[in-house]
């Protein structure tokens, strides 16, 4: 009877589609507290999940229908899965918690309730992203993460979000084009789209040498697409005009928890499709890899450069996700976990900077400027300290995640080779002095002493749920920091069981 | 090599419709022609899948008379992924459609580049 | 025999529709080439033993979409006249 | 521009004075936002040379952007030769097309879907019972690939201001005696067909994807003729949303309970009963009318907004 819990991810999504068609005759607060009460629900039968694969020391496959798995879809019920799952269940409650107030402000009247339906939307996507066992699957879910985040962005509808929501858009769909086109490849020397049949067939052909070209095609079309829709450093450019222009809730959704789907689900295609070594043997990890230490440089190099900041917190943003794919193109084992643990900390981290970011802006009447936000840390000390903590964690002090990010990559340029070695190593040092001298400025900015009060003192509306979210946002953090021996294990082990 | 390409041309046919949308997708500035762009290329990949499943002189999946017999008919599975791909094609369309109707009415034209320079201009002004 | 050549035919002029459909410089032409492309597109998926993508690109790819897009332009062509109008009587 | 040292060049820097931002969209569009940074710029002596970095930066800006409109459209021909020469070596080195014995199509799982599709779906039309019960999941998210698509335009177009725009056009549309004639013969010519589609998407070629798009083509065209007040009589935006909403409902729960009785092992209570036969192939045909409304309706949902700004 115990396997019953192997149901609830099945539960959970067809719940979530529910809910996301319920939400559109609902009225705002009501759609707000189905998404809020389905992400916590997620998070709760998530965790029960855990619990149970994790005791059973194993994977399941969940067969979605009659037939097992060349026939028919599947889900794929692991540690590591499920770890990401609750993740993503836990930053979507929190952001959504956090959040009411700039939506409140800046939705355009009468459409707030869309708002949570594509947040419903994008909950689905992603769990179906890290738990599906089959690329096409894979594929029909990113169009609908894809879409629904556009929709997320283009929710404030003033002409400039609409602009950045088109080029994301644009963007992200040449991304998914090459991505099809990959698995369309795949499918023709395998005749499988599941991903253990797969990774036979691609066992198989490995082994025989046949459709050498075309499998390494197909591996680095599906690479490339995926790291094109998480915006990896040639196609960032959308970032900062996106994350500067939406609600600090889209951008904060979008950043913590749509571009980190992709990137999981790429983790995904190397170790269920292709398996590491035939990954690792076919060199589309080197690119993966110089295209991220470039995404880490011009990142912080372009966060440098803003005085806006929002567009500053994206740059970083397109930072971090440069650092999550040089994990992936370090090296299989331990490369692999200081990403997932990017990952993590990007989703914990980024939402804390654009929540707090917004709340600071709107008490210094909407400014965005640094030098216009002098002092706003005095004014809005949750938020001040909030901001400071997740700053802290983005340069990698001691006591929070990011310190143990940077110490996990440090490990494995150790194991890489050393031209890796060097890279990595010395693309830490530039961007941790970058993030130091932008987080420094911000932070001493926001504490500085205000010449005068702000212009307008605007009441602090919906002030509890903002200050649970983001302590459990900072609590969270640095538990993490101080504690990061189970989590580590606990990604080592999921992966060795992969 | 060209014989090759030759034989297979339905697939040659399709790479080079997917390398002409894709090209029409990133560099043309008018957003109505990127959305022709997107959906040829689209279409282009869709035929890439369908033609995989082709098997000469065999008939279309569907089982005449019950007979089921795997040596008879084309393979169903493409068909069944272009089915499911096509509809995505045409809900994306939609969105794009919606989003550049929404950008004439703001910015009255369809140029991006125009629509940048706008924005940009405008956010001077603001300054 | 004929239908090599026929499926010849329709690939070249699916190509160059595809070509032109991109390249042409008037937005109503791009669509009606377009249009006529999906037909054609439609036409080679019944060649190609696939009878419910004929009908599902006929109806879909050809019809609806097809159809969206002219009303999207000419929604944009409806706005272009308004404001011509509204010059003109700003003129005066 | 006079030289200056390093700690000079950090305070300018930390007051925000160089501007070198990459060319798109300015800051945003906050409420304050252009009052405070006058407020701010009224108590800080402003620099001398601050027009100056202003239109250094901005000439510097112009010359980027420039540079990168000269660029762009080189790399992007480059990328797209390199791809496309990629994929036709890939064409070149792939199975041979049209034969039987590549990997996709002398796989065990062609032979299933052939050969006991038909008594483990009841579908005749193979390609059915893939997408419906094979691949349902696929299926069900591409449903709602469509109703998210519906959403955002929603989102987008939808508004509540009337649209009277073209009164005049629809007035002449209206009473175009051929228009009507035509349309009375031919419309529910289409919405048989459509209806014919979906309700034999098991027996031949077609299902809810095709036939919703045809009913909603006919629901289109009966608009253009009739004016789109009397397709509301029927169709308004509450009832549009309850349509779609029931549709969508039916489809999730009816797949989640056909796949939780799979994954557990349990019989569900749909057989495939007698293949050819109108009611057979268990939940397919009910799956079908499910999609073929939610096509059609959002397929005219998508031309009502684009056109009058509600449904």
């Amino acid at each position: 009877m115990s396997s019953f819990v192997l149901n609830f991810p099945l539960f959970m999504i067809i719940l979530c589609l529910v809910c996301a068609a319920v939400g559109t005759l609902l009225p705002r607060a009501a759609a707000r507290t189905v998404s809020l009460s389905l992400a916590a629900l997620c998070l709760a039968a998530i965790f029960c999940v855990f619990l149970y694969v994790y005791g059973a020391g194993q994977e399941f496959e969940y067969r979605m229908g009659h037939y097992p798995h060349p026939w028919g879809n599947e889900l794929k019920i692991g540690i590591l899965e499920s770890l990401f799952g609750m993740a993503f269940s836990l930053v979507l409650f929190l952001s959504l918690l956090g959040g009411k107030d700039p939506l409140d402000r800046l939705v355009e009247p009468g459409k707030g309730r869309f708002f949570y339906v594509m947040a419903d939307l994008v909950l689905v996507a992603l769990l179906v992203l890290v738990y599906s066992n089959d690329l096409f699957t894979g594929y029909v879910f990113i169009e609908i993460c894809t879409l629904a985040s556009c929709g997320i962005l283009m929710i404030r509808g003033n002409g400039r979000t609409v602009l950045a929501s088109t080029r994301y858009l644009i963007f992200s769909l040449t991304g998914s084009g090459l991505f099809l086109f990959g698995v369309i490849i795949l499918y023709n020397i395998t005749g499988h789209l599941l991903m253990p049949d797969l990774k036979e067939a691609v066992g198989a052909l490995t082994a025989s040498g046949a459709y050498r070209f075309p499998f390494l095609a197909s591996v680095s079309l599906v690479s490339i697409g995926l790291a094109v829709k998480s915006g990896l450093f040639p196609f960032h450019l959308w970032m900062a005009d996106t994350y500067g222009e939406a609600v600090p809730t889209s951008s904060a959704i979008l950043s913590g928890l749509v571009t980190k789907g992709y990137a999981f689900f790429l983790v995904r295609f190397i170790f269920d499709v292709t398996g590491p070594d035939i990954f690792w043997q076919s060199g589309v990890q080197n690119v993966l890899f110089a295209m991220g230490a470039a995404g880490v440089v011009m990142g912080s190099v372009g966060a440098i450069q803003e005085n806006n900041l929002y567009r500053m917190i994206a740059y970083s943003s397109a930072a971090q996700i440069g650092y999550i794919y040089m994990g992936i193109g370090l090296s299989a084992d331990l490369g692999l976990t200081a990403a997932l643990f990017h990952i993590l900390l990007h989703a914990l981290t980024k939402p804390a900077l654009f929540l707090s970011a917004s709340r600071l802006s709107a008490r210094m009447g909407g400014a965005l400027k640094f030098r216009n936000l002098q002092g706003a840390g005095y004014y809005e000390p949750a938020a001040g300290v909030y901001f400071t903590a997740a700053a802290f964690s983005m340069i990698g002090l001691p006591f929070t995640m990011g310190f143990i990010s940077k110490y996990l990559f440090g490990l494995a340029a150790f194991r890489a080779s050393t031209p890796k070695l060097v890279l990595t190593l010395l693309v830490l040092a530039v961007s941790t002095v970058l993030n130091t001298f932008y987080f420094a400025r911000t932070v001493l900015r926001i504490y500085n002493a205000p010449k005068k009060p702000p212009a307008e003192r605007q009441p602090a509306k919906d002030l509890p749920s903002y200050i649970i979210a983001g302590a459990l946002f900072a609590l969270i953090n640095v538990a993490v920091g101080i504690l990061s021996g189970p989590l580590t294990d606990l990604l080592g082990y999921g992966l060795s069981l992969f | 090599m060209l014989r090759i390409l030759w034989d297979s041309r339905i697939q040659s046919a399709a790479v080079i419709l997917f390398a002409v949308g894709f090209t029409t997708l990133l560099l043309n500035r008018n957003l109505m022609k990127k959305i022709v762009g997107l959906n040829i290329m689209d279409t282009a990949a869709y035929l890439f899948l369908t033609s995989i499943g082709y098997i000469e002189g065999r008939l279309p999946p569907i089982l005449a008379d019950g007979v089921a017999d795997a040596s008879a008919y084309v393979n169903p599975l493409p068909a069944g992924l272009v089915l499911t791909g096509i509809v995505v094609s045409v809900s994306v369309t939609a969105v794009l459609l919606a989003l550049s109707l929404r950008l004439y009415k703001r910015y009255h034209t369809l140029d991006l580049d125009t629509i940048y320079r706008i924005v940009h201009e405008e956010a001077e002004e603001r300054e | 025999m004929i239908a090599d050549v026929a499926e010849l035919l329709l690939l070249a002029l699916l190509v160059v529709c595809g070509i032109a459909a991109c390249a042409s410089k008037n937005l109503m032409v791009s669509l009606i080439i377009f249009m006529a492309y999906s037909i054609i597109m439609s036409i080679v998926w019944g060649l190609l033993k696939a009878p419910d993508l004929a009908v599902t690109e006929a109806a879909v790819g050809a019809g609806v979409s097809g159809v969206l897009m002219f009303v999207t332009l000419n929604r944009i062509r409806r706005i272009r006249r308004e404001e011509a109008k509204d010059d003109e009587e700003t003129d005066i | 521009m006079k030289k200056r040292t390093f700690r000079e060049w950090l305070k300018a820097w930390d007051e925000g004075e160089i501007d070198f931002s990459v060319p798109g969209p300015g800051c945003p569009e906050t409420p304050g936002d252009a009052a405070s940074s006058g407020d701010a710029a009224d108590d800080r002596p402003a620099p001398k040379d601050d027009a100056a970095i202003r239109a250094y930066a901005r000439r510097f800006r112009d010359r980027e952007a420039a540079l990168f409109r000269r660029i762009y459209p080189v790399m992007v021909v480059l990328i797209v030769a390199v791809i496309s020469v990629f994929l036709l070596r890939v064409v070149t080195e792939l199975p041979p097309f049209g034969s039987a014995d590549t990997p996709a199509n002398s796989s065990e799982t062609i032979r299933r879907y052939l050969e006991d599709g038909l008594s483990e779906t009841g579908a005749v039309n193979v390609v059915a019972g893939v997408i419906l019960d094979y691949r349902a999941f696929d299926t069900l998210g591409e449903s709602h690939v469509l109703f998210t698509a519906a959403c955002a335009v929603l989102i987008l177009l939808l508004s509540s201001e009337k649209q009277s725009d073209s009164l005049r056009v629809r007035e002449i549309l209206e009473k175009d005696a051929v228009l009507h004639t035509t349309g009375r013969v031919l419309i529910p010519l289409i919405l048989l067909f459509g209806i014919y589609i979906v309700l034999c998407g098991h027996l031949g070629p077609g299902g809810g994807f095709s036939g919703g798009a045809v009913i909603g083509s006919a629901l289109i065209l009966y608009s253009l003729c009739y004016g789109p007040e009397r397709v509301r009589k029927g169709l308004n935006l509450k009832s549009y949303r309850v349509t779609v909403l029931t549709a969508l409902l039916f489809y999730s729960l009816a797949k989640c309970y056909s796949f939780f009785c799979g994954a557990n092992g349990l019989e569900t209570i749909f057989g495939p009963g007698t293949p050819g036969n109108l009611f057979s192939a268990g939940l397919i045909l009910p799956l079908n009318l499910a999609v073929g409304t939610v096509v059609a309706c959002t397929m005219y949902g998508f031309y009502a907004l684009f056109t009058e700004g509600t449904v």
